[in-house]
């Protein structure tokens, strides 16, 4: 699985090289950039496609001694979401920045390789070190405009993500300090005659820890204001990727290293399900109130992932199908919510929900494109957001979350307000004269490619859900992960 | 009222930080109170192999360099980060000159400090493997030397000697040469970032030339960290 | 095996494509007719299977219900989509055929899955349809969307139930659940408390889209009732209580489309009441209702909606253009009054009669009068201002001759089912032992009629007035401005204020610890 | 041995105080490097042992410390390091824009 350690060092690598671009190869920029990501992409592939039965590849040879990369289906399903998003990126941004370009594609390639690094490691300090790579990098394209705004709510960011990570290490440390190893498989079964106290502390220190990264209410506040004024095309890998991978950590850590029965026997299920519950009620009354495009969906981000959360929570395999399902839709959908806002924001400057009035009938099929995400994103059928939200309403209710499966509903309907409410307004006739910078082709095709698989995977789920069915045999049982960690 | 209010809220702020240290107390506690003998049977075997497996005397280095050297590709790139955003952060063009000019005593005593800092620098890192230092410290000793002429000179005298291209070059040059380091084990067979088991010749542990790439890691991560920090000290220090 | 309502979707389809303005008509041509022809052909018993993750769906099914529902809405398709094509614009003209197209597959749906799906497709390109088509219906189709969304919603949760407690996901009658389902269908068919979205949309709507609307967003709802919640007996009263609701309405209204609407509200009744019942009878009679109601409402809408093409507004004072200017109008206005009053020889009156006949309880009987009476007052309203009531309005243009050909081959059938009242019966297979043309029926057919008639000419002035004050109480804008009063607060939390966001969290750990913990 | 975990504890609470407490901006980043110092204070004693040598294995020795926990430390050291620096950069660009260091007047953002 040679494929899998250049999922993380050609990024870096072409991070490292455009550095170097940037001061004396201007002219080779260009296709160092797209070269680089359609080689990541093929790589990607292969990646994906050897994901089951799960792979190991021991860095420097060690063995258990050193840092192990393995990849199966729930890493799988991150490599793929990168797959999906990171090549449309790269496009859009060529266009969109109008300046400025290189630092923009440095930060960006550094996250990519923080998030992959993440989602591959083995190794509980290693991951810790890969999530600082793509927190510090996130943050640094989230001042790219560096207004007032962006640095302000950069800053927010930073201090809030800093915490989380600080609470994070501590209970690494812990881990260390208790079972003297770092590796993901051992762990557990050094786990096994901790007693539960202790133990249920660390979990929440890790728990906390992540949660803020996720942003749950109520650790969501720098979440909105982190977006509000950072470039478009960097919304959509944070909000696909970037909180993602926090939840794919904290899943990690959770049925990996605690197991199903413990974080049943104490009560995380419970308390999971019921945060999510909460997070997303009230992050749709907020989105409700929200003026700004880039605020409106950051906060129905914090929402969507409350589904994802209650998806992962309730404990099994039904459960974890469909919260894994929903974190690839979230990720298309709310990419190509944030493309099409971002194609606004560059042809006229629009941002503001007034500001997009009448533009429905300028650009009939980019609103078109928005209106099918946003109906997907509310969970309305026949979109991808349907059916995933269909199974997490099942699982919920086979697991007996009776209430979450019904405010799940409630929630499908109070996000239906904003956004209607947004669609709206595209469709209200304005009388002003618009300047209109008329948007490329590079700007459009990564959006109708991310508005046409919401569809696509709306009408065929079983596509995707080849891959995601077999998540739960390596996440539920975490048995089968450590053996093949261990090199059974 | 409001004066109540702020008493209550102070009192809230502390009280929420006692309960949680509390907590941290009990958990310490607990840990500690645990059955003490705890197997950490990996750091026996670096103990007891390392030297052996990875030709470094430095045990540190060997972790540091071989056994967990992907962590510190983590963290080089940290530092990549880090200097990059700053030197975003900062545009090239508002170098000013810092506000303090020091006695020619000063500057002479700097002029003389400088070159011991050269070779102090270049022996950390070529001994790391063999002696205390290493690639960061090292790094942190040759940045200094950046520093110390932006100090006491100014930054335009600092970016004259090294210009900050040079340094980002330089910087650049150092994570690469890491990657491709570890990509020789690629090449040879064996795995990324592998060292004695892809036959570097691990050599007799205590010479300098031994344990295999640990070494050239050891520089580029030297060039890496001292040009990354002479970066962020000089983009810090340029913001007015 | 072509189904009618792919038939439609595929037609959405290839009105996307990017071909010349005239295609649309040949388009609009083939897909209906074909569609028509196709249904007519199906052979009930029929059904389709299809595997769809874990479960096994019956997108497709026929049996005589279903068939005679879809028979009334593939001949209603087709004569609404001629009425309109003229008028409306190519992305309208999608969405129509996307919402005939789902209304369809609902119909003909096996299982609650396909059946939920399409649903909400209907609510969805119906909404799109009321919010794209007018600059005036924005905020009206916000609320239209919202309401449905709510009931589908509920349809949605029911659905939950039922699998859950029954692991099967096949249309039969609800087990679990039922509560939620009935809040579903109720909203779609405007009962009464559900009922705000329909004056509001439907007279506010430019008139080719609530001619479409009405067509098919109450009758889904009835079909589906009559699948999924039929023979719930207490419900009858309910529908009473609707249709009565509908009819003092109805009278209050000054806009010719508000009084159709509710008249609408009060023509559900009648089939709730049918449903409710549960036997053969009752409900083959609530079906047939549902055929005749679709017939001569959409002729009422289609007339208004000439009335409104022609001089431009839908005041009853515009309604004295028919009897000059209108004659076609005028014929195909009077035959809907007489078939929606019950008038025997008219359509509406076998359904009716076939309704009447399975009640045994005295006070629906009695109520069920009543309620023919008050729609045969309120028509006479309308009748007043049409055709007695002298007028001075001028055309200002000329009605298509599509539109006349729709509205002429609606007329045609309603006469045809109003002579000859075993044309349905012959056509689905349904056979309900009735004689209607003895004398007991007629007399009791025609009774309420007379009785109308003669109280319109006594209290005429309080029938035919101008109300200023009208009723108007909506709960769930209350509702909604609670939401909305709720984010306010909650949004004004957050100030920006650093050290507020990290105490927030930190007491977050500490919950949480204690949580845990404890 | 057991006073300096207390020490630890200490540290990391008084760095979080500062965290929700402080005003300043600078302070709030002072507070960041105070729980960073802490736990690598706490990774220096997860590895520490009676008497053991520092791990570098040229002469004699005995007991040698746990070299990991010190590898971890570095690691650590350099990400802090990092953040800490991005952070009081970040500090400068918004006393530039802001003309204050007081954190209940940088609020553009809210909502």
């Amino acid at each position: 699985m040679e494929a899998a350690v250049w999922v993380i060092i050609l990024p870096l690598l072409t991070a490292f090289f455009l550095g170097i671009s940037k001061l004396y190869f201007k002219r080779i920029f260009f296709y160092l950039v797209t070269g680089s990501a359609i080689i990541y992409l093929y790589i990607l592939i292969i990646v994906i496609t050897h994901s089951y039965p799960p792979k190991v590849y021991s860095i420097g040879d060690w063995g258990l001694l050193g840092i192990n990369v393995m990849v199966d289906p729930f890493s799988g399903l991150f490599l793929l979401m990168i797959a999906i998003l990171f090549l449309p990126f790269i496009i859009f941004s060529m266009k969109y920045n109008k300046f400025l370009k290189h630092d923009y594609f440095i930060f960006a390639y550094l996250m990519v390789a923080g998030i992959s690094g993440m989602v591959l490691t083995t190794d509980l300090f290693n991951l810790y070190v890969f999530m600082e790579v793509s927190t510090l990098s996130s943050c640094a394209l989230s001042l790219y405009k560096k207004t007032d705004r962006g640095i302000e709510g950069t800053f927010k960011y930073l201090i809030m993500s800093t915490l989380g990570s600080f609470f994070i290490l501590l209970a690494t440390i812990l881990t260390y300090y208790l079972t003297g190893t770092l590796n993901m498989a051992e762990i557990p079964l050094a786990f096994e005659d901790i007693p539960f106290k202790i133990k249920s502390t660390m979990m929440t220190l890790f728990v906390f820890g992540y949660a803020i990264k996720i942003g749950l209410i109520p650790l969501h506040a720098w979440l909105p204001d982190a977006y509000e004024d950072s470039p478009i095309p960097y919304n959509v890998l944070s909000s696909g990727l970037v909180l993602k991978s926090a939840v794919y950590a904290l899943i990690r850590v959770l049925y990996i290293m605690f197991g199903i029965d413990f974080l049943d026997e104490s009560g995380m299920l419970t308390i999971g399900v019921f945060w999510g519950v909460i997070t997303f009620l009230i992050a749709h009354c907020l989105a409700f109130q929200q003026s700004n495009l880039n605020r409106l969906l950051a906060y129905s981000s914090i929402a969507q992932i409350a589904y994802i959360m209650i998806g992962l929570f309730v404990g099994t395999e039904a459960g974890l199908i469909a919260g894994s399902f929903h974190i690839l839709n979230h990720a298309i959908m709310k990419g190509t919510l944030f493309l099409v806002v971002g194609i606004f924001s560059y042809s006229l400057n629009a941002v503001e929900k007034k500001d997009i009035k009448g533009l429905g009938y300028k650009f009939p099929i980019l609103s078109f494109t928005f209106v099918v995400a946003s109906l997907a994103i509310v969970g309305l059928p026949p979109f991808n957001g349907f059916m995933s939200k269909w199974l997490i309403v099942e699982a919920a209710l086979e697991a007996g979350f009776v209430y979450a499966a019904f405010f799940i509903l409630v929630g499908t309907f109070l996000s239906l307000t904003y956004y209607l409410k947004v669609i709206v307004t595209l469709y209200t006739k304005n009388e002003e004269e618009l300047l209109i910078e008329e948007p490329s082709l590079s700007l459009k095709l990564p959006t109708f490619f991310l508005g046409s698989l919401c569809i696509v995977f709306g009408m065929v789920p079983s596509l995707p859900l080849n891959l995601i069915t077999k998540i739960p045999t390596f996440l539920l049982d975490n048995g089968d992960y450590i053996r093949i960690l261990l090199g059974g | 009222m409001s004066r109540l209010n702020e008493v209550f809220k102070k009192l809230y702020k502390i009280g929420l930080v006692v309960t949680f240290a509390y907590f941290l107390l009990f958990l310490f506690y607990d840990i500690h109170n645990l059955d003490n003998n705890r197997k950490r049977y990996l750091s026996a075997h670096y103990i007891s192999e390392g030297v052996q497996e990875t030709g470094a005397i430095n045990l540190v280095a060997s972790v540091l360099y071989d056994y967990r050297a992907f962590d510190t590709l983590g963290e080089a790139t940290m530092i990549l980060t880090a200097a990059t955003v700053l030197a975003f952060l900062v545009p090239i063009s508002k170098a000013t000159t810092f506000g303090t000019t020091f006695k020619s005593i000063v500057k002479q005593t700097v002029k003389l400090i400088l070159p011991y800092l050269a070779v102090l620098g270049t022996y950390l890192i070529l001994f790391g493997h063999v002696s205390p230092g290493g690639g960061f410290v090292g790094g942190v000793v040759l940045s200094i030397i950046a520093i110390l002429l932006t100090i006491t000179y100014s930054v335009e005298f600092s970016e004259y000697i090294v210009k900050p291209d040079q340094k980002k070059l330089v910087e650049d040059i150092g994570a690469i040469g890491f990657v491709l380091l570890g990509l020789l084990g690629v090449f040879t067979g064996s795995n990324f970032l592998a060292n004695g088991q892809a036959y570097f010749g691990t050599g007799n542990a205590g010479e300098v030339f031994s344990a295999g790439l640990i070494p050239f890691i050891n520089v580029m991560i030297g060039l890496k960290v001292g040009a990354g920090l002479a970066i962020i000290f000089n983009s810090l220090i340029k913001e007015k | 095996m072509i189904t009618p309502g792919f038939l439609y979707l595929t037609g959405a389809l290839l009105l996307f494509l990017p071909l010349h303005e005239r295609i649309k008509y040949i388009i609009s041509f083939l897909i209906t007719t074909g569609a028509l022809i196709v249904t007519f052909y199906l052979i009930p018993g029929y059904s389709l299977q299809l595997d769809f993750l874990n479960y096994t769906l019956v997108p497709f099914k026929v049996d005589s219900i279903s068939k005679l529902t879809g028979l009334i809405f593939a001949v209603a398709g087709l004569a609404a989509v001629s009425y309109s094509v003229n008028i409306c614009s190519l992305p309208n003209l999608r969405l129509i055929f996307v919402f005939i197209g789902s209304a369809l597959t609902v119909v003909f749906s096996g299982d609650l899955f396909t059946l939920y799906i399409f649903w909400e497709l209907m609510t969805i390109s119906s909404s799109f349809l009321i919010i794209m088509a007018s600059d005036f219906t924005k905020k009206t189709g916000y609320y239209y969307f919202l309401m449905h969304v709510a009931g589908s919603l509920s349809l949605l949760w029911g659905i939950f139930l039922q699998y859950s407690a029954t692991g099967s996901l096949s249309l039969n009658a609800m087990e679990a659940g039922i509560p939620f389902v009935l809040i579903a269908i109720a909203v779609k068919l405007a009962f009464v408390g559900f009922h705000t979205w329909m004056p509001l949309t439907y007279s506010k709507a430019p008139f080719y889209v609530a001619v479409v609307l009405s067509i098919y967003t109450t009758k889904v709802g009835v079909y589906v009732m009559a699948r999924l919640a039929s023979g719930i007996n207490i419900l009858a009263y309910a529908g009473l209580i609707s249709a009565l609701f509908g009819i003092v309405m109805a009278l209050r209204q000054n806009q010719v489309r508000k009084l159709l609407s509710y008249s609408i509200i009060t023509q559900v009744g009648y089939m709730i009441i049918g449903i409710s019942i549960g036997t053969f009878e009752g409900t083959s009679g609530a079906m047939f209702h549902l055929v005749n109601h679709i017939l001569y409402k959409t002729v009422l809408f289609m007339a208004v909606g000439v009335v409104i093409y022609t001089t431009g507004k839908d005041e009853f004072d515009n309604l004295g253009i028919m009897r000059k200017k209108l004659p076609l109008t005028s014929i195909a206005t009077l035959v809907a009054i007489m078939g929606i009053s019950g008038v025997p020889f008219f359509n509406g009156y076998m359904s009716k009669t076939i309704i009447k006949d399975a009640l045994h309880e005295p006070l629906l009987k009695l109520g069920l009068d009543l309620m023919s009476f008050g729609t045969s007052l309120m028509f006479l309203k309308l009748i007043y201002y049409a055709f007695i009531k002298n007028s001075s309005m001028n055309l200002v243009k000329k009605p298509t001759i599509s539109m006349q050909l729709g509205m002429g081959l609606l007329t045609v059938m309603m006469l045809l089912i109003g002579i000859h009242p075993y044309l349905l019966e012959n056509l689905t297979n349904i056979h309900v032992d009735i004689n209607y043309f003895d004398k007991k029926h007629m007399i009791s057919g025609i009774k309420p009629f007379l009785w109308s008639i003669a109280i319109f000419i006594l209290f005429n002035k309080y029938v035919v007035k101008n109300y200023e004050r009208l009723l108007y109480f909506d709960i769930y804008r209350k509702m909604g401005k609670l939401f909305v009063t709720t984010g306010y607060v909650l949004s004004n939390y957050h100030d920006g204020k650093l050290n507020k966001y990290l105490l927030w969290a930190t007491t977050t750990l500490i919950t949480l610890l204690l949580l845990l913990m404890f | 041995m057991e006073i300096a975990y207390v020490a630890v504890i200490i540290l990391f609470c008084l760095g979080i105080y500062t965290i929700i407490t402080k005003k300043n901006l600078i302070k709030i980043v002072f507070g960041v490097t105070i729980v960073e110092s802490s736990l690598i204070l706490l990774l220096m004693l997860v590895g520490y042992k009676p008497d053991g040598t520092a791990p570098i294995l040229d002469k004699e020795y005995e007991i040698v410390v746990d070299p990991i926990p010190q590898a971890l430390a570095l690691t650590t050291v350099v990400i802090g390091g990092s953040v800490t620096a991005v952070m009081l950069v970040m500090v400068i660009k918004i006393h530039r824009r802001y003309r204050t260091l007081n954190i209940d007047e940088i609020r553009k953002l809210r909502g």
